[in-house]
């Protein structure tokens, strides 16, 4: 069975492109990426925050009151039901004084299995280093 | 001259604030630029907010980030759009988006 | 009553100035001014019919209508336009569009201008 | 033969990166590579029919057409498109339209990915 | 007779998107703004470059060979050719260790009267301070 | 992993390259980014180039700028867009663009 891991890895801040956004719509629709390819291929995709990236994070995005437009937080609790891993880099997110109390860390409401994880830097490195490919948001 | 200045973007470092000089110098933190607003970043406020201005962030962008108006530090005045409209027409003369 | 002119040169769909230039305009008219914006460069991009709307995207068309009915003056430069495939056909009705110069003028004529450039 | 699948996104009329995304298409295929190209964001601009030439642009739809007809396949993001009201009508002619998925299957099969973000 | 000066402030490289080449443009279209205007009304434009706006002075730009399309070279010239005044920052042009030998000095070639400026960023200030607007790219 | 980054905007800190590990890694200036190349800001060359890393300029877009191949500093090797495929195919094996 031929699977490729793509690393995804957004370090750009929400809402002033639609970059980070893009990221996560794409990585979500690894989820039906089977249907062109072979039936033994597929993709593991992973979610990796780093530098300003991780701001996407901040929980309690008000971005649908305000502007009417899908927030951010609900992109990466989508990502999170989807059971895709999801890593926010903990160097930069002391950097920035946050905490995972301030974080999207899970989607639980949404009935979500698996959790945001805080990981050293060197451990999205290392998921860089092992993917097949990365797109760097 | 009285100029009003809307950062939008998040950079401590904000070489063209630094060097602008007048009578009566405001700063108006929207989009990104809200974060200066709130966020210490190594512990520091951003020196955007050390200038000796008046800075106004705009609470429907600090919202939408998910950084909510007690966050935000005490030398920023929080406005909203219609506030913003006051602040171009009473308060400054011209006006410059950084 | 005073006029403010808005320039707005960086908007692309799915970053926020067009939203941002929608709801000052919204506000500004509410107190009574006059407002005038100007879409330029990918700015234009605010101009053009039909675009659909996602919940991922602000869709602005019914408010910017609205808000040309209730006497905002909407105008997109015409070389910009053309250079990204957007025709007179594919204008929203009751937007303008002009060359560079009706900006000036605009400008001119205004008490206050806010110019968002382009990044 | 190895194959280059090259993602834009960022590129909007008036920047370069829509041109340097065409140039390094025409010189990979030249050396006999595969190039699959997925235009997302603001990256679809380049997929809209009819863009007039100006002098003040680059003018990318002669060349690209070319490529197209070369062999190279580029496809644009659907939704991404309509939401910037381009329909189907608006496609230059060639190109293909698909779900993000595409992109990702493109990746797969690809020797080398160059993805170019969004600002 | 009612004249009103707009300042034209550059800050942004050249190319990456069309932010300078839309600010000489604009610049330059006030040589066609008297139609909109009552008879006695006009403007007077000035044309500042800042920061790292000064590279977009940078001489010998080969876009029209290369890419095919205008250089910022050729609309500065035109900015020239058509009286407007171009000011250069000298702060900033010393600090990228650039010198009047490598700008964009004159238009001479093209029959212009007027050449760029080298000037301080404090004189840049005061045709701010005595603009109308400003108009920041 | 052989990793190649594009560098495609000018500014001398770079955070992310500087926090980037590879086996091989090299800097491919492209866009803005060749500014890095050729610029002596305050009299000293772009950290970018203080790397230890390969570095390479895209011609094409150096001369875009009015900047000559002999302006480039010694440590920088000038490419083509034809150079630029073979970088890609053959001397890295993962590329990513800042």
């Amino acid at each position: 069975m031929a699977i490729k891991k793509i690393a995804f890895v957004v370090d750009k801040l929400p809402y002033k492109t639609e970059t980070s956004r893009l990221a996560l719509t794409h990585a979500i629709s690894s989820q039906t990426v089977e249907i062109h390819l072979e039936e033994d291929e597929n993709i593991t995709p992973v979610l990796a925050f780093v530098g300003e990236g991780v701001l996407n994070c901040i929980k309690d995005h008000k971005a649908s009151d305000v502007y009417g437009i899908t927030s951010l937080e609900s992109h990466i609790k989508n990502a999170l039901l989807t059971d895709i891993k999801v890593l926010i880099c903990e160097e930069d997110v002391k950097r920035f004084g946050l905490t995972a109390d301030s974080l999207i860390m899970d989607a639980e409401e949404l009935g979500a299995d698996i959790t945001s994880e805080l990981v050293p830097f060197d451990t999205i490195m290392e998921e860089m280093n092992t993917a097949d490919h990365i797109l760097y948001f | 001259m009285k100029l009003g200045v809307f950062v939008s973007q998040y950079s401590r470092e904000n070489d063209t604030l630094s060097r602008l000089k007048a009578e009566k110098l405001g700063v108006i933190l929207v989009q990104n630029g809200v974060y200066n607003a709130a966020l210490k970043e190594d512990g520091k406020s951003s020196p955007i907010l050390d200038k000796g201005t008046t800075v106004y962030a705009l609470s429907e962008d600090l919202q939408t980030r998910g950084l909510s108006v007690d966050s935000v530090d005490s030398k920023v005045k929080v406005v909203d759009y219609d506030g913003l409209v006051d602040l171009i027409f009473n308060e400054y003369e011209k006006i410059i988006w950084l | 009553m005073s006029k403010l002119t808005i320039g707005c040169f960086s908007s692309l769909v799915g970053s926020m100035t067009t939203d941002f230039v929608v709801k000052l305009a919204e506000a500004a008219r509410k107190k009574g001014h006059d407002v005038d914006i100007w879409l330029s460069g990918n700015g234009t991009m605010l101009s053009k019919k039909g675009q659909r709307s996602f919940k991922d995207y602000s869709s602005l068309e019914k408010t910017i209508k609205e808000l040309v009915a209730g006497g905002i003056n909407v105008t997109a430069c015409e070389a910009c336009a053309e250079a990204r495939g957007y025709h007179k056909e594919d204008l929203i009705d009751g937007f303008g569009r002009k060359s560079m110069d009706w900006y000036l003028a605009s400008c001119f004529s205004a008490d206050r201008v806010l110019h968002i450039g382009g990044e």
